[in-house]
Order: structure tokens, then C-alpha cells, then sequence
């Protein structure tokens, strides 16, 4: 008794939903050769321009460092009342960029998002390279960087332990744990497209390389059923720890007692602001990416729309953060919570406040307009700005809270020196080395995770099913 | 075969990696515990001193009590290094053309003093007492060993802050009555137990040894 | 029914193009008995598992136990290192604060639940498994691109070659392969295990030298990794400090001034300090004479005096009898302290003697204090006492046996 | 996966509407009935009576809010596996007008003098401020007054009104319009998105107003998220309630099957830990940081009289049912779900009863009679607005183009 409007799932599509996330010729090898042909063939010249100009980044991070380490981290701008200064507010940043990729590879696909596929492998990388440059931060900052270890429980000579009650040691755990489960989400992704670059290979030394991390993977039905199984247990584990780790982080701010850190808003916030800014992330290295390795068909103009949604609304729940905050800063009665807030839009630090406000609340909102969620350029600048104000958010945090202390005589305003400068840009260049060589070597889109996206991976019998 | 593969023989690796997984952290685990505990680092050293000076001929055959050169471990919370003109107390008349002991007349005859370098050495950000720890009656063997039966004087305890802390947490066992602190072999009376006399002893010395950090680092 | 089944073969594969295709040939495969078999597809096939009568896997409660696992020895972690172990109070929390220890018990949960689902995905897949005699075959490579296939193995009970691949082609494969076994030796060659061997031997070095630190004794110092902490730039008693000019640590007092306890500078009570009153040494005791006095001075007897003197005062010291064997020609055994002159001296004589020395002896005034000094004394008056006792001295109501 | 065919015809069951909607106005009448006798007899003037009555109230706003939410953010993600279910959450969005009348009653407390000598006002104590926070409280009086109280009251409800309205009209125009250009549809899909923003200030200031201000010397910024989560947990287990039932009495038999329900599953598990995450976060940072403006709240939940219930609800509402909801068989099972679902609304109740009334008696836990007839009472309410609405329509959205979808989904 099908009714004269009844609908087609494309046409549906077409109507509701913009059309179907592969693109082109998407017959199975077409995708295999697509996202192969990336790591067998030679990158484009701007892989290398990139590269290289990446690598002089790094090296300028590294001799920050050195430089640190041999002098003191007296070299930054850190000082009373602002002990906390650019390290701190780098390490938030990147742990923030850091959770895009596992959002994105774990709760999209808890939530069946099928259009994660395309771009869940990237964002996996990106997300294990920004915990990198995260966690270099709080290491550098330590001061003695060599006694690092000390963070961990392990039995020593001192015979005491770390203090458990320290939200500091959480974050060790947590970061360090996070890490090592994204490690393990994204490695295992890749092991059936490692298999399939493996079986194309023609050369002795990547038939070697990709066969030993492809694990000898044959694509057995047995393993893939106890291989999908724990793929979603590991999304399962890893949706709660994305929003614990960066709940932890928040942790180290709000419970303190210092106004204008202490806010019980701040975990859930923090974790809205981390996707917010990861997502940002995505969408900025996915634009040139998709440009530059002609993965326009798996990267469709679809994924991008739908990160900008995602933008877009993480975007409003970091604003209604925002606004809770000053509300309740308010409504506390707390003098010293509510001169915490005004000093932050209206003290010495405002500019910064605004900046934050404006690129993270004002810009995204263009995204409620269909024709600038889906403009390359559009995005791509807004992507930058909100990578610019998520990066001012932790600085407005960390800076503006401390550099009015409760003593007026001690507040002093902080200014970063150039070795700050040199290791936040420098982290810059770490992340993209890294990130250039998995675009040259790896495989950027999860293959055999786009093939079961396309009707090629479903059988048509009918629709008793 | 034109193409790579892998050979039969890479079927070692399965249980070399099994092996590998359990045996690494096994490895790791052993070589850090002993090879970064203090008993391994720290324990054992033993310079080579400016003059070969013996305590076990004077502490150990000769009976001198620690203090007639040490005399001032009771009061301040140094042990003093003798002077040269302490030596000379007895060395004025006892083997007085000795070669070893040219260093220690010509320290006492121009006012150098001789560089005996230090065995026991804590870190300087670590505050000890030694006073506090004799008046305490806490023995110079609890720390130094048997130094009457050393003729070159080697570190013989860790000195690392989990071996301060045992002691602190634990003093029974270290604390002996107060005129026996430099009495090297000093044993319980027979019938007696070190722990139960130790016991008695932190009663009624009143001691509560500290574990809060700044009681040694200050 | 392998009858026909040589040594060599590893099995039969069969090819297929679509999902349609290798989900028919599973339920053929799967309702023919066979077990030892497979289907090598490019992604997951969702259907298969039933096509192909794969049972569900238990590796979800491996992950719940793992995870518990975790989560308890979190909790347990937490509470013995800071509440038993080295319990300290910090910022006013209790020693086991339940409520700040559920981040890091959480977070172990999670880890222990992933590497525990992870790894026993490896071993539940019999991964990694890099030999494989598929994988000489060149059609099989497209497994990991676009095409299907049905491998079943040799060592199969149901096999038979001819009636395997028979009924694998009318499943409707595209083709239909024979895999050999490859002709290879299992043993790795020397070169590999010349490898492990010495990687093996290279690892007991550090053992073994840590094994020699332990048990033998070093005259260099200890390595020291933060050096700026272990030697801070600070003043120590009895070193070097070059922030004086006379490059001593240990500071003499200043000019013009002295320690309160040592008043003997201003002439203060001379009787305590010198044992003189103007040129005539005193008989009367300075000080009350307690039992405790007496006791501390018969400990310091011991400690200076005893080693030339000898614990009964009569010269017989150990350091007297030794110096006697060794420097005989320039040692001057020491004085009898029960010799008749040395018991008419005057107490602030013995004093004097102590504090300045006398013919051979040297002074101790650096090494004992003055009322150490006085306690001596008044110790040595007792010793000559006792050496001198008669019946008299003895006390009355003392038991004499 | 290919959608299924779907036979576009309503699923109607005004009769069993009509008689679940009797059984709520009788709970309702006897319930509140009898919840006010009971306050009127304890002579305090029905102080009891209103603070058991605010638990009651904020029983049924969770579900309208839940069920709101649930709307909106199925729209908001053009969700297609719960077509088949988003009727019921319709029906419970749609019982804003009951919600308003719910409120009147709370009018009285606000503008009565009753009580005010013995306890410094019936309800909300910041609006006769007394005792050792009075000034503290008499700060906050540009918010806390009773006028603008008044007024936000209002001004929440007429926009739920309106928002139920617009999205509940475009749903029923959907069934029976076949708008090739599915007009309804994209309106909804589009104005989902704003809605969201509109909801979650509304659902936020409400929470601080109506609950919140129950001890109006404390504060929480996460306070709202903290009565979201309990919304959340409310709709989903009522859509399994009610859809269970539906089926029970031969209703949606194939619309809603086992793929369905594991969704709904899923999110009540989910939706349990998100829970436990903003318990947590509020407990532990204003235990960690301890700080006395803060502490109260908590203090006041671990006297003798509330320190069990409070350790109890660590269990009641989250250990139990996390470890209910894992097993995959749970999920899938309807009426095995249905007790869980249950259950949940039970503790979630349990949760609303803690967050409240330890501010009126800190000394004693007044649980009583009083407390459980109210509470069934708005229930019952909330029960006749939600079943009055199958008497009129279809209880399945069956002209949503996404039914096909919804019904061809599975789970992996």
C-alpha cells in the first residue's frame, strides 16, 4: 500500500541529506587505489616545500628546548604571580586539538555516523600527534626534565609515592592513557589498509615495512567479526576516557580555589571546548590535505559541512559556558569570583578576552548559513579563527585568573618572551612533521572502513530483511 | 617469486614475541631495581684517602671511643673532621718520622689542612643532625657500619631517603640506650631482644621521629 | 577422504566479486561440514558471521574483567602507596581520599580494558602471522582490495581436492586455485639467530654489571644526575667556600667578639675558667658535684683520657702500650694519676693540665669543654680515691662480702 | 541498508488513550488530593505539602523537558532510528499546558505571608531572606524577587508551549500532508537547531530557579546540565515504558522491535554514566576545593539524617543500573528493559527528592506519605496530558519519510 509519496533512501538524501558521503567512482578498488596511491607514488612538490619548512620548525622547537633545559625555565615569561604561563596554556591547546580524532573515530561511530569514515583516520593521527606536543609541555615545564619519571609510581629509592590526591598526577594518567588507547584505536584501524598497501607493494622494503605492521592480516572472516567486536569496545572505552581526560585537565583549574577557575561547569565545558578546537584542527589540515592528494571523493563536501555543524554547535555550548559562568560569578555573591569575570572582559587583559569571545562564540555562528558551511574558503578561515580563540580561551583562563592576585601589590602583567614564542610555533612544526609523513606514508582514509559505506559492501535482497 | 613474502621461518617471531612481552618488562623491572637502587650506586665507595689512616687500628685495637677525635658529633649537628693537630696529640712522640704520616705533620706545622675526602655524603638540599640522632641514642654504627673493623672506611648503607625513612618509621630496632651510641659491637644483654629494649627505650626517650618532608629537606 | 590430499597442499581458494556472491558461498561451504575454511573479504561483510555459523565472540567479557581488573587495582594502587605506604597529609585531605583517587582508578580501567581487548583480539586472531602460503598466491592479494574469497584448508577432515574445488566452482567462483604449501624450512637462518643470541648476551651485560658495582667497592663517587641540587653552591662546615677570602667555611668568630660560653676571653670567674685565682691554683670544686657530673666525667675519662692513661688511671693505656712497642725510643709513657704528687695537686692544676697540658701530654682545651673538663677532674679525684680506699671510706650500711 | 516499505497508515488507540488517561486524572486528583490532606494535616502551614509538591512538579517537568529535548535533537541530527518511537516523545513534550497548571499551586508559597514567622516562608527561602545567609541572599535580590520570578515562570512555559506546538503541528502535518517538498520536515529540521539554544538556557534557568534556589545561598554553574542529564534519562526510559505497553496491548507490534529498544538502551546507559560524569564533577570539585560558600549543599547531604541515601543513590543510580544496562541481551529484551526503565525513573525521582528536600529539613528525612502521593499525583498528571494526546492521533509519526530507514535499522 506504498503511498505516491513514499520515498527512496537517495531520494531522501537528496531532499533531507546532502548525497552520499563516497563520491565519484566508488567501486571497491577505486578506493583502495585512491587512498594507496597517496603512500606508493611521490607527494606532490608542496609535500616537500611543507616538509621542509616543518622540519626548520621543529628544529627551532628543539633548540628552544635545549636552550631551556641548559639555562632554566626561567627563559619564559613565567614568573610570580603568573607561574603558569604560555607552557600550560600550549599543553591545554593541544590536548584540546587531541580529541577531535578520537571523538570522531569513537563516539561518531557509537553513533553510527557513517561519514566519520572518511575522515576518522586523519583525525585519529592528528589526534596522537597534538597528545605529543601536549604532553611535551608540562614535561619542559617541570624544570628538571630528566627526573621526569618521578610522576610515575614506580618503586625508588626515596620509598615515597606520587600524591594521588594531586589533580596534576591525574592528568599524567590521564593523558598518558589516552594516548596509549588512541595508540592502539588508530594502529588497529590501520591494520587491514596496512595489509592492503602491504599486498600492493612492488618493492622488497615496503612489502617488509607494511607487512610487518599489517600483522599478517588476511581479512578472514573470523578475525574481522572478533576484530569489529573490539573495535567498538574500544570505542566504547575510549568515548568516556575523551571526556575524562580532558575533564581531568580542567581538573587542574577547578579545584583550585582561585575565582574565575574554581566553576564546577568546567569539565563538561573543557570537553565541549577540546572538540570544538579539534574539529577546527581537522577542518584545517583536511582542506589542504584533500586538495593536495586528490582525496576530493572520500573527503566530500559533506564531511566538511558536517565538522562545520559540529563546530557550530560546540561552538554554542562553549558560549553557553561562557554566559553561565559570568551569571553564576554573579549570582555567587562571591566578590572576588565576580571581580574575577569583569576583569577578565574589562582588566588588562580584555583584548584578549575578546578575541577569545569573537573567534569563538561571534565567527562560527556564520555557519548557520548552508552556502558558507559548505565554502572552502569560508571554513578554512574560520577554522583558523576558532583555532586562534580556543588557543586565547586557555590563555585568557590561565593568565587573567593569576596575573590579579589576591594581593594587589603582587599583580603583574605577563608578557611571554621569545623563547615562549619559539616553542609554541615550534610545537607547530613538530605536529606537522609528524603529520606530513603519516599523509606520505600511511594510509589517510580508513580503506576497508569507506568500502563498507558503499552499497558495494551490502547485500540487495530485498526489503523483508 | 618476484615479490617479497615472508618466510617460514618468521614463525619464530610468534613465540620470540610472546617471550619478548613477558621477559622485556620482567628485564626492565630487575635492571631498574637494581641497577638504580642506591645499594648499587652508592654503596661500596671507598676513596682513596690523603693519608691511609686506619680506624680499625685506632677505633678497633686501640679502643679509642669515635668522640676523641669526632668530639664534636654530640653538639652540633656536623661531626667534626680532627684537625691535624688532634693527630698530633699522639703522633708528636708515636712513629714521629713515619713517611705515611708526612702530610698530617706538615699540616700541623703550616696550618693546611689536610683534604680527607668525604665517604658519607648526603645530597645539600638534605638537612642531618647528628647530635639529634646520638642524643636520641641512635649508634654511629646504624649509619657507618662497622668503621672499627674498616682500614679504608666505606659507605656500607644506602643513604638514600627510602633507608632514612625505614629507620624513621621503624626506630625500634635502630635505637640502642644512649651511653652505647659509639659502642661498635654493642649487643642486647643476653635473654634480651633489640626491638623489645628499642621499644622501651623510644618510650622513655620520648622520640617520635618526624616523616614530614621538611624534617630533612629545610 | 583426504586421500588424494599431497603433502604439500595448503588448500583451495576459491574467488568471488561480490557480497552477494561469497555470502552464497559461505552457506554453501558452511551446510557441505566443512571447518577448517575461511572467507578473505576486503571489509567486513555484515551476514557473514551467520552465512558462515561464526559464533559470537567472548572477548567482551575478557574486556569487562580486564576492566574491573583495572579499575580495583587503581583503587588499590591509591590507597596502599598513599594511605599505608608513605601516607602524608596534603592539602587537608584525608591519607585515602576516595573522591580524587576515581580519576586515575578510572583511567586504569580504561587502560587495562584496552590493551586487554586489543591484545586478546592478537591472540584470539593468531596475529601476527606473517607466513602465509595464501599470500603466494597472486590472485589472493586482491583479498585486501575488491575481491572475495573461500579458503579452505587442506588439513580439513571433509577435504578432497577434487570434490572441494568441484563443489567451490559450481558456488559460482570466478576461479578456483590450489595453494601449495611452500617447500620452505621452518629454521630461521644463522644470521637471525647468530641476532637473538647475541641481543641475549648483550643483555645480561648490564646485569652483570650491576651484579660487580654491588658486590665490590669503588673509590669514584657515585654518579650524581643533578648535580646543582647534590652540591649547592651553599656554606659547609669544614670546606672550602670561596666566598671568603681565606677560603674557609667554617668561620672563626669575629674579631673582638666571643661565644657566650666561653667567657674565659673577658677573664670572667677565672676559678671555672682557668683554674687559677691570680697565680695560685684553686683547691675548692667550681662547680656543685652531682652524680651526674660524676658520671659524665667518668664518660669523658673514658673517651680522652683513657686511651694513654688507661681506664684505671695507672698509665696503661692502650695507646701506651702500643706506642711503647712501636716508637719506643721517642715515647714518654704517661703519668700514674695515682702517683702521690698527682693526688696532692690542686683540682684547678689537674684543670690546667687538661686544658693547656704538661710536659708530654698536649692540651685538649679544643676537644673538651670546660665543664667537661672540671667533670674530669672531679672523676680523676674519685679514681684516686678508689684506688686508695680503705675500710673507713666505706660508707655506713654498705654490705660488704 | 535499504529502507523498509512502509504501510503509511496511523497506528490509532483512542479507546486505550482514553482509559490511561482516566487512570491519570484519577492518580492526579487522588494523589494530589490526598498528598494535600496530608500536608494540611501536619500543620505547618503546608510547607511540607509544597516542598514535597516541588519534587512532584519537578518529577513531571523532567519528562516534558526530556521529551522536548529528545524531539529536538532527533530533528537536529535527522536521527532515523527513532522514528517509530518520537510520537510518544512528542505526546510527553506536549503536556507543557498540565505543566502550567502544575505551576499554580506554586504561586501560593510566593505570594502568601504563610509560615513566614515560623520558617521564613513556605518554599523557597530567598523570598523572605532570614537566617545566617540573609544578606548573602538579600544580594541576589535583582534575580530573586518574586515578581520577575513570577514572570521568567511564565515566560519559560509560554516557550515551551510554543515550542512543543510548532514542532508537535509540523509532526501531525507530516502524516497526513505528502508534501513532495516535505515542507514540515525541513521547517522542523531547521528550526531544531535555534530550539536547541532556546532549550538549553530555559531548561538551565529553570533548574537554577525552581531547584536551584532551594538553597539559594549555593550555587553551581553545572547545576543545569545536571538536571539535563536527569531529563535525558527520563525520556528514554519513559519512550521504553511506554512503547513496551503500547505493545503489550497489540499496538506498533513490528514498529518498534529489538533494534530499537538497544538504542534506547544504549542511551539510558549512556545517559547513566553522563549522569554519574556531572555528579562527580559538581561533588568533587566543591569537595576538593572546600570552600565554606559551596560546602553547604554538600554538608547539609551528609548529616546523620541524609548521609545514606546520599552514599545509596552512588549505587541506586548509577552502579546498578551501569551494571544493569551493559549486557547487550538486557537491551534487546523489552520487557526486561522496561523494569530497568522503571527502575530509573524511580531512582530518578529518588535523585530529584535528594537534590531538594535536604534544603527544607537538613536534620530529618521527612520521607513519608506525603511525598509519594504528591509525587504520584503529578505523575498521574503528566500521565493524563501525555495519553489524552493518542486519543486524537496516531501514536507512530507514519508519514516521517524517514520511517523506511527507521525500520530497516540494525545495530552492530
Amino acid at each position: 500500500m506504498a503511498n505516491t509519496a513514499e520515498l527512496t533512501h537517495a531520494e531522501l538524501d537528496n531532499i533531507i541529506d546532502p548525497p552520499a558521503l563516497v563520491q565519484g567512482k566508488d567501486d571497491l578498488a577505486s578506493i583502495t587505489d585512491t587512498v594507496c596511491n597517496v603512500a606508493e607514488n611521490k607527494p606532490p612538490r608542496a609535500w616537500y616545500i611543507a616538509f621542509l619548512i616543518s622540519l626548520g620548525v621543529l628544529g627551532m622547537l628543539g633548540a628552544s628546548i635545549v636552550y631551556l633545559v641548559i639555562t632554566g625555565v626561567g627563559v619564559w615569561g613565567n614568573n610570580q604571580p603568573v607561574a603558569w604561563g604560555w607552557p600550560i596554556v600550549n599543553f591545554v591547546f593541544w590536548v584540546g586539538i587531541g580529541h577531535a580524532g578520537t571523538l570522531i573515530s569513537a563516539v561518531l561511530y557509537l553513533f553510527r555516523q557513517g561519514w566519520r569514515t572518511g575522515i576518522n583516520r586523519f583525525a585519529e593521527a592528528m589526534t596522537i600527534f597534538a597528545v605529543i606536543c601536549a604532553g611535551m609541555f608540562p614535561a619542559i615545564h617541570v624544570g628538571r626534565i630528566w627526573v621526569i619519571y618521578w610522576v610515575f609510581p614506580i618503586p625508588n629509592q626515596m620509598a615515597l609515592w606520587p600524591n594521588f590526591r594531586s589533580p596534576l598526577l591525574w592528568d599524567v594518567f590521564a593523558v598518558s592513557t589516552y594516548f596509549s588507547v588512541s595508540l592502539l584505536f588508530w594502529y588497529m584501524g590501520m591494520v587491514p589498509d596496512l595489509a592492503s598497501l602491504r599486498d600492493r607493494a612492488k618493492k622488497k622494503m615496503s612489502r617488509l615495512l607494511y607487512g610487518i605492521f599489517a600483522l599478517g592480516w588476511t581479512g578472514a572472516n573470523r578475525q574481522w567479526h572478533r576484530y569489529e567486536r573490539v573495535y567498538l569496545l574500544l570505542a566504547a572505552l575510549a568515548t568516556p576516557l575523551v571526556l575524562s581526560v580532558h575533564s581531568v585537565v580542567s581538573f587542574d583549574f577547578a579545584t583550585s580555589q582561585l575565582p574565575g577557575w574554581h566553576t564546577t561547569i568546567l569539565p563538561p565545558y573543557f570537553v565541549a571546548g577540546a572538540i570544538f578546537s579539534g574539529f577546527a584542527m581537522v577542518v584545517t589540515l583536511a582542506v589542504p590535505a584533500r586538495a593536495l592528494f586528490g582525496l576530493r571523493n572520500l573527503i566530500t563536501m559533506r564531511h566538511l559541512e558536517l565538522m562545520n555543524k559540529v563546530i557550530l554547535a560546540t561552538g554554542l555550548m562553549v558560549g553557553y559556558a561562557y554566559a553561565m559562568e559570568f551569571f553564576i560569578s554573579w549570582y555567587s555573591g562571591n566578590k572576588y569570583e565576580g571581580f574575577a569575570f569583569v576583569n577578565r572582559a574589562f582588566g588588562s587583559y580584555a583584548w584578549a578576552y575578546w578575541i577569545m569571545v569573537s573567534c569563538n562564540v561571534l565567527v562560527p555562528q556564520i555557519f548557520w548559513f548552508k552556502r558558507f558551511r559548505r565554502s572552502i574558503p569560508v571554513m578554512f578561515v574560520i577554522s583558523i579563527f576558532v583555532n586562534i580563540g580556543m588557543w586565547f580561551e586557555r590563555f585568557v583562563i590561565v593568565v587573567t585568573s593569576l596575573n590579579r592576585d589576591f594581593l594587589p601589590s603582587s599583580w603583574h602583567y605577563f608578557s611571554p618572551t621569545y623563547v615562549d614564542f619559539a616553542t609554541l610555533i615550534g610545537s607547530f612544526g613538530l605536529f606537522l612533521t609528524l603529520f606530513l609523513l603519516f599523509c606520505r606514508f600511511l594510509p589517510q582514509v580508513a580503506i576497508a572502513e569507506v568500502k563498507l559505506q558503499t552499497p558495494h559492501a551490502h547485500a540487495h535482497h530485498g526489503d523483508d530483511h | 617469486m618476484s615479490l617479497f613474502h615472508f618466510p617460514r621461518w618468521t614463525d619464530v617471531f610468534r613465540p620470540l614475541m610472546g617471550l619478548a612481552a613477558i621477559g622485556a618488562p620482567v628485564y626492565l623491572t630487575v635492571l631498574f631495581y637494581y641497577g638504580a637502587s642506591p645499594k648499587t650506586l652508592a654503596v661500596g665507595f671507598q676513596p682513596i684517602q690523603p693519608v691511609p689512616f686506619s680506624h680499625a687500628v685506632h677505633a678497633g685495637d686501640l679502643g679509642m671511643d669515635c668522640r676523641y677525635c669526632h668530639s664534636t658529633v654530640e653538639d652540633s649537628a656536623h661531626a667534626a673532621v680532627p684537625t691535624a693537630s688532634t693527630c698530633m696529640n699522639c703522633h708528636e712522640r708515636i712513629l714521629p718520622d713515619s713517611p705515611k704520616l708526612l702530610p698530617v705533620r706538615e699540616a700541623a706545622r703550616n696550618g693546611e689542612p689536610l683534604e680527607w675526602l668525604r665517604v658519607h655524603d648526603l645530597p645539600d638540599y638534605v638537612y642531618f643532625n647528628h647530635s639529634a640522632h646520638l642524643s636520641k641514642g641512635v649508634g654511629c654504627v646504624e649509619c657507618h657500619g662497622r668503621v672499627d673493623r674498616m682500614d679504608v672506611v666505606t659507605q656500607e648503607q644506602p643513604l638514600s631517603m627510602g633507608w632514612c625513612l625505614d629507620c624513621h618509621r621503624n626506630p625500634d630496632e635502630r635505637i640502642r640506650p644512649k651511653d652505647e651510641v659509639t659502642n661498635m659491637g654493642w649487643e642486647p644483654p643476653a635473654g634480651e631482644y633489640r626491638d623489645e629494649i628499642g621499644a622501651e627505650l623510644v618510650q622513655s626517650y620520648n622520640i617520635h621521629p618526624r616523616q614530614d618532608c621538611s624534617t630533612c629537606h629545610r | 577422504m583426504s586421500n588424494n590430499s599431497s603433502a604439500e597442499l595448503h588448500g583451495i581458494i576459491a574467488e568471488y566479486h561480490t557480497v552477494e556472491e561469497i555470502l552464497a558461498a559461505a552457506e554453501t561451504v558452511r551446510e557441505a561440514g566443512y571447518t577448517r575454511w575461511d572467507c578473505h573479504t576486503p571489509m567486513p561483510v555484515h551476514g557473514l558471521d551467520r552465512a558462515m555459523g561464526v559464533r559470537e565472540t567472548r572477548l567482551p567479557w575478557v574486556v569487562l574483567i580486564a576492566g574491573l581488573t583495572g579499575g580495583g587495582l587503581g583503587v588499590l594502587m591509591q590507597w596502599w602507596m598513599n594511605a599505608i605506604d608513605y601516607n602524608y597529609r596534603i592539602s587537608g585531605k584525608p591519607d585515602w581520599s576516595l573522591p580524587a583517587n576515581i580519576p586515575v582508578a578510572f583511567e586504569t580501567t580504561v587502560l587495562f580494558a584496552a590493551f586487554a581487548a586489543f591484545f586478546a583480539m592478537w591472540i584470539a586472531n593468531g596475529l601476527p602471522r606473517w607466513f602465509n602460503p595464501l599470500s603466494r598466491n597472486a590472485r589472493f592479494a586482491r583479498a585486501t582490495d575488491d575481491r572475495f574469497f573461500v579458503a579452505i584448508q587442506a588439513s580439513d577432515p571433509m577435504f578432497d581436492q577434487d570434490a572441494t574445488a568441484a563443489m567451490l566452482s559450481s558456488s559460482g567462483a570466478h576461479a578456483v586455485e590450489t595453494v601449495e604449501e611452500p617447500d620452505e624450512t621452518s629454521r630461521p637462518p644463522a644470521v637471525f639467530r647468530g641476532a637473538v643470541w647475541s641481543l641475549v648476551s648483550l643483555a645480561m651485560l648490564p646485569l652483570f654489571l650491576v651484579a660487580m658495582a654491588r658486590y665490590n667497592t669503588s673509590d669514584k663517587p657515585r654518579v650524581h644526575l643533578v648535580p646543582d641540587m647534590d652540591f649547592a653552591k651553599r656554606i659547609k662546615a669544614q670546606a672550602v667556600s670561596d666566598l671568603f677570602a681565606d677560603g674557609r667555611g667554617t668561620r672563626p668568630p669575629v674579631a673582638g667578639t666571643f661565644a657566650l660560653e666561653d667567657m674565659e676571653a673577658v677573664g670572667a670567674d677565672p676559678a671555672y675558667y682557668t683554674g687559677k685565682l691570680g697565680d695560685s691554683f684553686v683547691t675548692d670544686f667550681p662547680l656543685e658535684v652531682t652524680p651526674e657530673l660524676m658520671q659524665r666525667g667518668q664518660e669523658r675519662f673514658g673517651i680522652y683520657c683513657a686511651v694513654c692513661h688507661g681506664d684505671d688511671g695507672r698509665g696503661k693505656g692502650m695507646v701506651a702500650q702500643r706506642a711503647a712497642v712501636l716508637s719506643p725510643a721517642t715515647w714518654v709513657a704517661p703519668t700514674d694519676l695515682h702517683t702521690q704528687p698527682v693526688v696532692d695537686l690542686a683540682s684547678g692544676q689537674l684543670f690546667d693540665s687538661i686544658s693547656n697540658g704538661v710536659r708530654n701530654m698536649p692540651g685538649y682545651s679544643s676537644q673538651i669543654s670546660y665543664q667537661d673538663r672540671w667533670a674530669i677532674v672531679l672523676y680523676t679525684r674519685a679514681l684516686q680515691r678508689s684506688q686508695a680506699a680503705s675500710a673507713q671510706d666505706i660508707p655506713e650500711g654498705v654490705n660488704l662480702r | 541498508m535499504n529502507p523498509v516499505n512502509v504501510n503509511r497508515e496511523p497506528v490509532l488507540a483512542p479507546d486505550l488513550a482514553a482509559r490511561v488517561s482516566r487512570v491519570g486524572l484519577v492518580l492526579a486528583v487522588l494523589g494530589l488530593g490526598a498528598g494535600f490532606a496530608l500536608g494540611a494535616a501536619e500543620g505547618d502551614n503546608l510547607r511540607h505539602f509544597f516542598w514535597a509538591y516541588l519534587v512532584g512538579f519537578a518529577f513531571f517537568f523532567t519528562f516534558t523537558l526530556g521529551g522536548l529535548f529528545f524531539v529536538l535533537v532527533q530533528h537536529v541530527t535527522g536521527a532515523k532510528w527513532s522514528v517509530s518511537v518520537r510520537r510518544m516523545g512528542e505526546f510527553a513534550m506536549n503536556t507543557v499546558p498540565a505543566l502550567g497548571i502544575m505551576a499554580i499551586p506554586l504561586l501560593y508559597p510566593l505570594l502568601t505571608n504563610a509560615g513566614r514567622e515560623e520558617f521564613g516562608g513556605l518554599l523557597w527561602p530567598w523570598v523572605q531572606p532570614h537566617g545566617e545567609h540573609a544578606d548573602l541572599v538579600a544580594m541576589k535580590e535583582p534575580f530573586l524577587n518574586v515578581p520577575f520570578f513570577i514572570g521568567r515562570m511564565v515566560f519559560y512555559l509560554l516557550v515551551w508551549w510554543l515550542m512543543a506546538r510548532f514542532f508537535m503541528k509540523r509532526s501531525l502535518q507530516q502524516d497526513t500532508d505528502r508534501d513532495p517538498a516535505y515542507a514540515p520536515t525541513i521547517a522542523m529540521r531547521k528550526l531544531s537547531a535555534p530550539g536547541i539554544i532556546v532549550f538549553a538556557l530555559t531548561l538551565s534557568f529553570a533548574s537554577f530557579d525552581w531547584l536551584m534556589s532551594t538553597a539559594p545561598e549555593w550555587f553551581s554553574t553545572i547545576f543545569g546540565v545536571y538536571i539535563f542529564a536527569g531529563c535525558v534519562l527520563t525520556i528514554h526510559a519513559w519512550l521504553v515504558i511506554s512503547s513496551v505497553f503500547l505493545q503489550k496491548q497489540g499496538y506498533m507490534k513490528k514498529e518498534v522491535n529489538a533494534e530499537h529498544y538497544h538504542d534506547l538502551g544504549k542511551f539510558m546507559t549512556a545517559f547513566t554514566v553522563f549522569w554519574a560524569y556531572i555528579a562527580f564533577s559538581q561533588f568533587m570539585l566543591i569537595w576538593y576545593a572546600n570552600l565554606p560558600e559551596e560546602t553547604g549543599f554538600f554538608h547539609s547531604r551528609t548529616t546523620e539524617a541524609w548521609k545514606t541515601m546520599s552514599y545509596l543513590l552512588i549505587v541506586t543510580n548509577f552502579f546498578v543500573p551501569f551494571f544493569g544496562f551493559l549486557s547487550r541481551h538486557v537491551k534487546r529484551k523489552p520487557k526486561m528493559l522496561a523494569m530497568w526503565a522503571v527502575y530509573v525513573l524511580i531512582v530518578h525521582w529518588l535523585d530529584l527528592y535528594w537534590l531538594v528536600m535536604p534544603s527544607m529539613s537538613p536534620e530529618s528525612n521527612p520521607f513519608g506519605l506525603i511525598e509519594v502521593a504528591t509525587t504520584i499525583g503529578a505523575f498521574g498528571l503528566f500521565l493524563w496530558a501525555f495519553a489524552r494526546q493518542g486519543v486524537r492521533h496516531s501514536v507512530l509519526a507514519y508519514g516521517d519519510p524517514k520511517l523506511g530507514d527507521c525500520l530497516a535499522h540494525e545495530n552492530y
